[in-house]
């Protein structure tokens, strides 16, 4: 059987972890192929919605980053973003919904290595946990099977 | 059993593109499959339900008249969710067209007489149908006066046969932007249309007058209309409501009694009394 | 369906070492609403510009997406080269494969993949680009220049000589600073106020400045280009245009035994008062706190001698408000307390005195006319103990950094000692010598070997006084750590100085049109100061260059819609107090009666900067934010996981 | 004549309120709200320990807005409504005349604010021992375990959002799951649109919920989506010191941040 | 055709569930769950609650379901390509136990989805339905059905009808050709009933509040009666619970759902209680607030359906009043307005 490869999306602020990860590029250091990025200006413009969105589009993992407290390029966002996650990370562990496959970090423009490092742990992690049926289940493409949503 | 699926649209291909205004463009479209389009046929008045794969379904009038087969036109203004996906789209793209559905301006009935058409904004699509249908079989009418008005000279649409028409020596043509809205070498008129409208004194007499624009043009341009001694009988107008399905079964276009996806869209003034207001 | 075209770069090799190029543009190709696609060795080139424009006219594309390096190299670039073939600068994204994928991915299928992935991302959110303005700002071009120090008066002269209006507040009766307390300068001695004092005269005259001094700044408004500024302008309990100057009221002022803050409490002054000789503007001002008719109600000998009749004992303040374009802020430091240091015996001991105090006492027009003598008795202090480092990087005092130019004025302290008081000795408790600068190391060198200044590397723990003298414990370091005890004269304390920065709020953060010089940015030395003011300067007069400001558009905004509904926003304000730049109003939707029926938010898109924060709050997605709108990002998300 | 009725006669004669939203007797044994403005509907008015309605979302209605000034029989949970819609600046104060229905029966008036904010002070705003329960239990469970749950519970979900309606807290004009520029929020009722609906809410009530229940007690189809928002009502409190509807200017728990919140799962 | 009696066992209706299930047929019963009752597929008698007075939402989804899908597509460069959903791919179904308020439910939706242009995914599903309602040995004071023309006993729309005639004994009424077909496959289950039970004495009394005749004409003529839709509605809190449960309320809504390569277009129930149900983009809405769309409610019910469609768009269940979160009794409102004189 084919090695599970987890589709992983990275949410990240512009100015620390973007930045951090071109860091990650130009020191030419290797991370696995899994992650992709979509690049937003500040974690503090991260909603909540976006993770369900990823989730039920086939995700397996969520990465979201940004600038460590204090470093936000907009001084703020990224306290605001960290109290969502605090209390959406309640809800969603409440929910039924597996927190483990949310990695949250702060990964600064100088934090080149870290940044691989939180992506092949998530990329392990994820691999170890398996892909994520429960959600994949009721995932926006499951309208287009047979059972889909017709005749109750 | 051929199982016929009402909601299923044909599929159409978006054949040219007209930037009528800001934000405002036409279709025209072409049957994907031929069959379907040859034996297609509406009548002026009527309206579709046009999708967008993926966003949903939206209510156009059919812009083109009905004697010109082959294609239909479609303008709109970009407004909402498929609207502005629609405006995104370009030659060549492919959507897809329930319909035609509802009443149609009834011209049969209107042979001999003089036409009136007044048409504020983005109303004068619907009217344009039947402007050329009545354009087409000019012999059958007498005098045709259209009246059209919109904010300022870039909002109105259909230039190319604005033009056309004031060359025509068999239409009258009266344009005009709302005071504010004219640019240096506007020939046209300024001002509201139903001031306009009262300056041009209408007679009534043997004439039929179709108004189509927005609910506060209308509001102001049907006393005018009796002012100069319009019955009801001789208004036609068009009602906008909400709809999903075109065919009388979504259940929110009614005003009152009436379904303005089956009794509508046209309504005559008299018609239109009747109605409580719920448009 | 949008015209898109996807422009593959294989950045030399540097991409397509790893990622198939080729077929990153092939399969992307084949995308909806892709309507040319093609790879390039170096799209970022001329060529590579010149083919991208091209493509652009020939296939009239409406979204362009560069898949190349990171947009935080290139973005820009790629940009103008689209509104150079007439496409909205904005219609264009870019695509990271080189950072992000050829670059820490091996050369293999999936790294193709991911690079084909992050293309179909971005043609997804560029069909949802819309085409932005940019956002154009008019700029009032008078600059505000807060603080009248060195840093003030050089960034108000060098904006003023480029030819724009500046304003200068200044918190005292005269600008100087800190600097005129100074007696002679590092590293060549020269005096002090030789120096300041022209330049003082030069602001006072220039006709593009208007000099407040006595006012400080009450509050500031509005963005980048355009601030309202309230100045609060103190009474000085005179109207200056009458006063001439000529400074007998101060002579007759029965008050006379005010310690006089200029001279660091070390000499007086009466209550009406001209803060020191060399005063710009040279109007004396009444200290109302210290003044026999306002303390008592009764006395006006001031008013009684003064010629001009110009004393005006009713005087209130005055608010007036500007509205400027920049901001300088040039506030300075301020010495630590004397509470700071009660282990030192600082405001305890008379003869326990800090830098500035020293300064004064070696000026020529000091309280004792440039004569070390210590304050209690007068008498010349023949063993003196300079404190280096008090209260700087001691994280037990919160400050962790180093005020940095301690190190040189206290050896500056050391050798004016040694050049006055010949048989003195000098003594430097230090912790590191850090004196980098031109001549400054030899300045130093200078201090320790001709001034004979006896230089310990160690913290002094405790000072306390013995029979008339102090006793200095600390400990040597460089020996061990054995312990020292000096029986000294007088102690000068090098104390830390703090920025003083005024919480104002807008300033508090990183504001666009603020701009800090000086020693209120981090501690600095006068050319430091001068050379940050310079700077300043020229980006002041680099914002008021044009008439408008170009900003990015791509800020927040809140729907607007037909009435009766205005808006999706239900002005719950909550997006208010996420902002961090203050950039949400209110705006109130009012009847034709003028009654308010709704209140809504608004952006001010002077100040939006473009976090989103407020859009992510927002519950009713009343606002979005132009880049990165809830469209743009929910595509992306569906792209990204649907191949 | 009860006081109660007797207070809003006054009320209503004096010109203080021009309606009074209170309970009368409903259908089967139900309870419902009314609205007075009539001498025979005040003699409708009751007050009785099933009178638990939380009747704030009418003030948020435009038509009962309409009727002028009003005046609203409140509970615990009202008076809370009233605090956090106070400080979403949806209700100004002295707008709404507020009677409180003690728990002996006897009736305080509240006229501002700030004496609503003084008497919450001193009062129980937690909530019921059965639901804490029901949320230990819940929490005792594995995560797959909760999930099982609560996919059969939103199973039976209709997307009727009577939750939403009744809901003093949910206001908005066009509620996100309207929003249709994206349609973030699936319509559809499947099992997807109602799992993303009911997330969606209960962040839009994190931090806000007043804990009055209306939302489960509307359901038509008994699910109990409050556990959802009761739930965060304890971390919300415990990490960021914040609890909903207590005070009139109160700062929004999400809308703003102290630089050292704690959390543990960051690296 | 004319009217069958049988007589079945109520021990042999776990026998007749399982003959249905082996022949392959879905068999949708109520089902209590919690508080609440649903109509789902059973596999056997057991999850069945038969003792219920009503299941919370009608039965109509049998047929009109809350979603449903009437499209499938492709989003191709090449061009979109249709999947037209087949509703003769439908199977044959069994409503069992249903009431006889939903089962003359049906002809509410069989006049809206049957008229021309007719819909084929209801007609389709409804005409796969055999449907055997248990009459009402009890009813609740919610209940209004023989206002409206029904009655606990009321066989219209059933094909079979079953009602309890003692402890032991159910009396089958076999009333249409394709309950006599299901019949047939369960006819060793049934043994012939006398003639002349009277079915009545075994049915719940529901005692007629209004007459229906004078509520539709006061209805029609009181759409310009703001005062009373303002005051019937005052309460009302826009929600949709009163139209989603309600066995004849048949609104909806088109949705399409895509991911980036296929979409799928979905009908939904839809409210007309929800503000959004009527708005256009610009922001008008035709009706504004909720007395307007309570109106719409009862008048659609009352004044233009039976004007219409010839049938009056209420079966007097009571569902929706039950679910109501604000206890807005329909048949309260009805009676109020059957009251009141015409002005
Ligand atoms: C008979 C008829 C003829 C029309 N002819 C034209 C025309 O020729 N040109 C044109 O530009 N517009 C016309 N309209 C209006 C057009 O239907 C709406 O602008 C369009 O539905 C907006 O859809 P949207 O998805 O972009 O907006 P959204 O706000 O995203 O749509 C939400 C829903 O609201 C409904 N809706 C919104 N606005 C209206 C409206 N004004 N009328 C009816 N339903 C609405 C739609 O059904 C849609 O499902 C017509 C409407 C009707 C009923
Ligand atoms: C003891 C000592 C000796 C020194 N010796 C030397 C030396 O020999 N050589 C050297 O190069 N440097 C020396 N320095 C450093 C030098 O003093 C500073 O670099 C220089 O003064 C900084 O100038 P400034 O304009 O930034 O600040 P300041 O001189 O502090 O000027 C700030 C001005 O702003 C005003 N102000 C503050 N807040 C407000 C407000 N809110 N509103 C209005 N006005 C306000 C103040 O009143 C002041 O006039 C020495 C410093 C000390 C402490
Ligand atoms: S924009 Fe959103 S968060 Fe801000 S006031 Fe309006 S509704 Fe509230
Ligand atoms: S995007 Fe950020 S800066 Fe702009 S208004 Fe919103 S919160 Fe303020
Ligand atoms: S009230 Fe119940 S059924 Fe209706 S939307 Fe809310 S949870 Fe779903
Ligand atoms: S979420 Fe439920 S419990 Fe909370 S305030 Fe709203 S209705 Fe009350
Ligand atoms: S309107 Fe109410 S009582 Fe009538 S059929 Fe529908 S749910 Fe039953
Ligand atoms: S009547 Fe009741 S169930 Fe129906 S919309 Fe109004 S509140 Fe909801």
């Amino acid at each position: 059987m084919q090695e599970f490869e987890p589709k992983i999306v990275a949410f990240v602020c512009n100015w620390c972890t973007y930045a951090g990860a071109d860091l990650t590029g130009t020191s030419r250091i290797k991370y696995s192929a899994n992650v992709k990025i979509i690049r937003f200006p500040c974690t503090g413009r991260i909603d909540f919605m976006i993770l369900m969105k990823a989730f039920e589009n086939g995700a397996d993992g969520i990465i979201v980053s940004g600038c460590h407290p204090n470093d936000c390029h907009y001084s703020t966002g990224n306290f605001h973003a960290r109290r969502r996650w605090i209390v959406f990370r309640n809800l969603l562990n409440f929910t039924g919904i597996d927190t483990e496959r949310i990695q949250f970090s702060w990964v600064s423009a100088a934090e080149g290595f870290k940044w691989a490092d939180v992506v092949n742990n998530t990329v392990k992690k994820i691999k170890e946990i398996g892909p994520y049926e429960n959600y994949n289940k009721i995932a926006v493409s499951t309208l287009f099977n047979e059972e889909g949503a017709t005749n109750e | 059993m051929d199982q016929q699926n009402i909601y299923q649209p044909y599929l159409m291909e978006i054949e040219k593109i007209t930037e009528e205004a800001p934000m405002v463009k036409t279709f025209r479209l072409k049957f994907k499959n031929e069959e379907e389009g040859n034996n297609f046929s509406f009548h002026t008045g009527q309206f579709g339900e046009y999708s967008v794969f993926g966003e949903g379904e939206v209510t156009f009038c059919v812009a083109s008249p009905h004697t010109r087969k082959g294609y239909i036109e479609c303008t709109f203004r970009e407004a909402g969710r498929v609207t502005s996906e629609l405006a995104s789209l370009n030659e060549g793209d492919t959507i897809g067209f329930r319909g035609p559905y509802g009443n149609i301006f009834p011209i049969d009935d209107w042979k001999g007489k003089s036409l009136l058409f007044i048409a504020g904004g983005i109303a004068l699509p619907p009217m344009r149908s039947v402007i050329w249908s009545c354009l087409d079989k000019r012999d059958q009418f007498k005098d045709i006066t259209i009246l059209y008005g919109a904010k300022s000279v870039a909002d109105l649409v259909y230039k190319d046969e604005l033009a056309e028409w004031k060359e025509r020596p068999d239409v009258k043509l009266v344009t005009t932007v709302d005071p504010g809205g004219e640019t240096p070498d506007w020939k046209g008129e300024v001002g509201f249309v139903p001031t306009i409208l009262d300056r041009m004194t209408p007679i009534s007499e043997n004439t039929i007058a179709i108004v189509c624009g927005p609910p506060v043009m209308i509001k102001f341009t049907f006393p005018i209309l009796e002012k100069y001694g319009f019955a009801d009988g001789q208004v036609y107008t068009t009602l906008e409501n909400r709809m999903k399905c075109g065919l009388g079964k979504c259940g929110r276009c009614n005003v009152g009694k009436v379904f303005v996806c089956k009794d509508g869209p046209v309504f005559t003034r008299t018609q239109l009394k009747e109605l409580p207001d719920e448009y | 369906m949008s015209r898109i075209g996807v422009f593959v770069c294989h950045c030399g090799e540097n991409i397509s070492a790893t990622v198939n190029c080729e077929k990153v543009a092939k399969i992307t190709g084949e995308l909806k609403g892709v309507e040319f696609a093609t790879d390039y060795k170096y799209m970022c080139s001329d060529p590579g510009q010149t083919l991208l424009k091209e493509a652009i006219k020939e296939h009239k594309l409406d979204g362009v997406v560069v898949a190349a390096c990171s947009p935080r190299m290139h973005e820009p670039t790629f940009r103008k080269a689209c509104a150079e073939a007439g496409l909205n600068p904005f219609l264009c994204e870019m695509s990271n494969i080189r950072e992000h994928c050829s670059w820490v991915h091996p050369k293999d299928d999936l790294t193709t993949e991911k690079a084909q992935d992050l293309v179909r991302v971005m043609v997804e959110k560029v069909k949802k680009n819309k085409a932005l303005n940019s956002i154009k700002v008019p700029v009032t071009k008078t600059a505000l220049v807060v603080g009248g120090g060195i840093a003030g008066i050089q960034a108000a002269l060098d904006i003023a000589n480029c030819g724009h209006k500046v304003i200068m507040v200044e918190r005292q009766p005269s600008i100087g600073g800190h600097m005129s307390q100074l007696s002679e300068t590092f590293p060549t001695l020269d005096c002090s106020q030789c120096i300041l004092t022209p330049r003082m005269v030069e602001v006072a005259q220039h006709p593009n400045i208007t000099l407040h001094t006595y006012s400080e700044v009450e509050s500031v408004d509005g963005f980048i280009g355009n601030f309202k500024v309230k100045i609060r302008k103190k009474s000085k309990s005179l109207d200056e245009h009458l006063c001439t100057g000529c400074g007998l009221c101060t002579t007759k002022c029965p008050q006379k035994k005010i310690p006089n803050e200029f001279e660091r409490g070390l000499g007086f002054r009466p209550a009406i008062y001209v803060p020191f000789p060399q005063a710009v503007p040279n109007k004396p001002v009444i200290d109302r706190e210290h003044c026999t008719y306002y303390i008592k109600g009764k006395c006006k000998v001031c008013e009684i001698v003064c010629p001009t009749k110009a004393i005006r004992f009713d005087q209130e303040d005055e608010v007036i408000d500007v509205a400027v374009g920049a901001i300088v802020m040039a506030t300075g430091f301020d010495v630590l307390k004397t509470d700071y240091f009660p282990e030192y015996g600082y405001g305890k001991y008379a003869d326990v005195i800090d830098g500035l105090a020293f300064e004064r006492l070696a000026s020529a027009s000091g309280p004792t006319q440039g004569e070390i003598r210590r304050p209690s008795d007068g008498q010349i202090p023949k063993k003196i103990v300079f404190v280096a480092c008090a209260g700087s990087r001691d994280p037990a005092k919160g400050i962790e950094y180093c005020s940095k130019i301690c190190c040189m004025y206290t050896a500056k302290h050391a050798m004016l000692y040694k050049h006055k008081v010949h048989d003195g000795i000098p003594y430097v408790f230090y912790m590191d010598i850090r004196a980098g600068g031109k001549n400054y190391e030899e300045f130093v060198r200078r201090t320790i070997v001709e001034d004979e200044t006896q230089y310990i590397r160690g913290r002094v723990s405790t000072i306390y006084e013995k029979n008339g003298k102090l006793i200095v414990k600390g400990a040597d370091t460089l020996m061990g750590g054995i312990p020292i005890e000096i029986e000294a004269d007088m102690v000068v304390l090098a104390t830390f100085f703090a920025e003083a920065h005024p919480k104002l709020k807008p300033v508090e953060t990183n504001t666009a049109g603020i701009f800090l010089a000086g020693a209120c940015q981090a501690p600095k030395d006068i050319p430091e100061s001068v050379a940050a003011a310079s700077g300043a300067a020229v980006k002041v007069a680099a914002l008021f260059s044009n008439d408008e400001l170009t900003r990015d558009p791509l800020v927040a905004v809140v729907n607007r819609s037909a009435p009766p509904v205005y808006s999706q926003c239900v002005g719950c304000f909550l997006c208010q107090s996420v902002c961090p730049y203050q950039a949400i109003e209110r705006e109130e939707i009012k009847n034709r009666n003028g009654e308010v029926i709704k209140t809504l938010a608004r952006v001010n898109e002077g100040l939006c900067q473009g976090c989103g924060t407020c859009v992510a709050l927002c519950r009713t997605k009343a606002i979005d934010i132009h880049g990165y709108s809830n469209q743009q990002v929910y595509t992306e998300i569906m792209a990204l996981l649907n191949d | 004549m009860s006081d109660l009725i007797k207070k809003v006669t006054a009320l209503l004669n004096d010109k203080t309120i021009n309606a009074f939203i209170g309970y009368e007797k409903g259908s089967a044994n139900r309870i419902r709200a009314i609205f007075v403005r009539t001498e025979d509907q005040v003699q409708k008015l009751i007050l009785n320990a099933s009178c638990t309605q939380n009747l704030t979302g009418y003030l948020m209605k435009h038509e009962v807005k309409k009727l002028g000034k009003l005046g609203i029989l409140a509970n615990v949970a009202a008076l809370r409504s009233i605090m956090q819609l106070a400080s979403e600046f949806q209700i100004k104060d002295g707008e709404v005349y507020v009677l409180f229905a003690n728990a002996d029966g006897s009736l305080t008036e509240f006229t501002d604010f700030k004496s609503i904010e003084t008497f919450l002070q001193t009062t129980d705003t937690g909530i019921k021992s059965e639901e804490q329960e029901m949320i230990a239990k819940l929490e005792a469970m594995t995560v797959n375990e909760r999930w099982l749950f609560w996919n059969k519970e939103f199973e039976k979900c209709i997307k009727c959002y009577a939750c939403r309606a009744a809901c003093p807290m949910c206001y908005c004009h066009r509620c996100t799951t309207d929003v249709n520029q994206p349609q973030w929020i699936p319509v559809a009722s499947h099992e997807l649109g109602n799992l993303d609906y009911h997330l969606m809410r209960a962040m839009h009530l994190a931090g806000r919920c007043v804990n009055c229940g209306e939302c489960a007690t509307a359901c038509p189809m008994d699910i109990p989506l409050n556990l959802l928002t009761y739930q965060l009502i304890s971390p919300i409190k415990a990490t960021f010191d914040a609890t909903a509807g207590m005070k009139a200017d109160a700062m929004y728990a999400l809308s703003t941040y102290k630089p050292d919140d704690k959390e543990n799962f960051i690296i | 055709m004319e009217k069958q009696l049988k007589i079945l066992k109520y021990s042999d209706l776990s026998k007749l569930i399982e003959k249905f299930r082996s022949q392959g047929y879905p068999v949708l019963a109520p089902v209590r769950k919690g508080k609440v009752v649903e109509i789902e597929q059973v596999q056997s008698l057991d999850e069945i609650a038969l003792d219920v007075l009503l299941s919370t939402q009608s039965a109509k989804k049998a047929a009109f379901p809350k979603v449903e899908k009437v499209l499938e597509y492709t989003l191709e460069k090449s061009g979109t390509k249709q999947f037209p959903v087949d509703p003769a791919d439908y199977k044959e179904t069994i409503l069992f136990g249903v009431r006889p308020c939903d089962a003359s439910g049906f002809k509410s939706l069989d006049a809206i989805f049957g008229e021309e242009p007719k819909d084929q995914f209801y007609l389709e599903k409804k005409g796969k339905s055999t449907i055997i309602s248990f009459s009402c040995p009890v009813a609740d004071e919610y209940c209004f059905c023989t206002s409206v023309g029904g009655g606990p006993g009321n066989t219209a729309g059933s094909d079979l009808q079953f009602t309890g005639i003692s402890k032991e004994e159910i009396l089958v009424e076999i009333l249409t050709e394709k309950g006599e077909k299901l019949a047939a496959t369960f006819a060793d289950l049934l043994t012939d009933a006398g003639k002349d039970i009277d079915k009545s004495k075994f049915l719940a009394d529901v005692k007629v509040v209004f007459d229906v005749d004078g509520v539709v004409e006061k209805t029609t003529a009181s759409f310009n009666n703001t005062a009373l839709w303002l005051e019937q509605s005052l309460r009302c809190i826009g929600c949709g619970a009163c139209a989603f449960v309600c066995p004849t309320c048949a609104c909806f809504d088109f949705q399409d759902e895509q991911n980036t390569k296929k979409g799928v277009r979905l009908r939904l129930w839809d409210s007309c209680g929800f503000s959004l149900f009527t708005l256009h983009t610009s922001g008008h809405n035709p009706r504004e607030v909720q007395s307007q769309r309570w109106r719409q409610r009862i008048m659609h019910k009352f004044a233009y359906m039976p004007e219409q469609l010839h049938v009056v768009g209420c079966e007097g269940c009571g569902r929706c009043s039950r679910a109501c979160p604000v206890d807005m009794n329909i048949k309260e409102h009805l009676t109020a307005i059957g009251e009141k004189v015409i002005v």
